[in-house]
């Protein structure tokens, strides 16, 4: 079990590797990427901005949850945070577990805490030259949120 | 005693600092600093009751603080 | 969306990068690996057999309606055949999608629907030097199943 | 007519061949078929209704077959 905030490109296949084990058969890797677009506005990128002390303890927290709960002690994630660009990678979660069923709902337990508690806001960058804090709990316009 | 409250994201924008010492009686509580930061300009962007935590850790309204404590007043989070 | 049957080693960064597009914010990547271990006996490896021409359709098909039923096109799914031993990848699916709940949904899908349909055997090779085609639907003795 | 019927696997295994080729009279089906494998030796071990498919695509065990069909029959399959 392995857990960072970290301000540099995200290696997802070293996740993999990490959260391999012999006795496990099903590792799921979860992949959050900048989209170019939000709320129907084309976005350049993403500064993420976090409270780092908090962040990286609340992360450790829904992680050792995660392997509590469901039983693996392979689950390895980074946040990355900065100034990100479309199609960079701000998050990856990787959940290695003997049973398959068993690694994906570890997997979607961890994304859907980090989206609750982890202390990590982020700034979109719109084509026009604005740009904004997003806020998930504020009502969506247009379009999907990842 | 003496509590620093931290602010981020849009918070820190519309307050215009990440970061306020306040000097409180003792018995004070999260909802006291919560009242603080309301009265400061700008500070009627708050929601009523913000997420807070107090040293990393998340914290009702009505925790007892101590002094040196961190308050964190937390915008809606947005990770991933 | 690409699928193939392959007996060489999957390269699942290539499958991540395939699957990745600026306007998705959400990659789920499925791997299945070769466990060290099956209803109590102890595995080597695993020699993967398949009814070639049927099993490219089939996993086609599978798809297919993976990408009608979660409206993504970035789906890519390689499954590898032959001799395969412990920790090695035998199956990868890499789904991208807008929507990080679509994206998990889409891989179960994949891979429910891959257990119950795609003409592939496994033999089983255990440290004892005996064999065995594995019958998933036979009582299972010991152990969870990936 | 002739069909191909496939072996694989377990199957493949005990019938000692992964395929053999059956004149039948037309009108036959995929369980005429499947009766004429279970009566080689070894055939008994199948299951009363195994899982078959006709030119890469399952079907049923009352489809009629036409002279070149590749009937397959499938053992339980242990993907992924």
């Amino acid at each position: 079990m392995r857990t960072a905030i970290v301000d540099d490109v995200i290696d997802t296949a070293a996740l993999l590797d990490e959260a391999q084990r012999d006795s496990n058969g099903a590792i799921v890797l979860f992949v959050g990427t900048v989209r170019d677009n939000n709320s129907g506005r084309l976005v350049t990128g993403i500064d993420y901005a976090c409270y780092g002390a908090m962040a990286a303890r609340e992360l450790a927290s829904i992680c050792a949850e995660a392997a509590e709960r469901f039983a693996t002690v392979d689950i390895v994630v980074e946040h990355r945070i900065g100034h990100l660009t479309v199609g960079e990678t701000s998050l990856a979660i990787a959940v290695g577990h003997a049973r398959r069923a068993t690694a994906y709902e570890a997997s979607r337990y961890v994304i859907e805490q980090i989206k609750r508690r982890l202390p990590i806001w982020k700034r979109e960058e719109y084509t026009d030259g604005t740009r904004e804090w997003v806020d998930p709990t504020a009502v969506a316009v247009v379009g999907p949120e990842s | 005693m003496t509590v620093t409250a931290l602010l981020f994201a849009s918070y820190a924008d519309v307050l215009q600092r990440e970061s306020i010492e306040f000097t409180l009686p003792h018995g004070a509580t999260v909802s006291d600093v919560v009242s603080r930061v309301r009265a400061l300009p700008g500070g009627a962007m708050l929601p009523p009751t913000p997420l807070v935590a107090v040293n990393h850790e998340y914290a009702r309204a009505d925790v007892v603080l101590s002094s040196g404590d961190e308050v964190a007043i937390i915008p809606p989070v947005a990770g991933g």
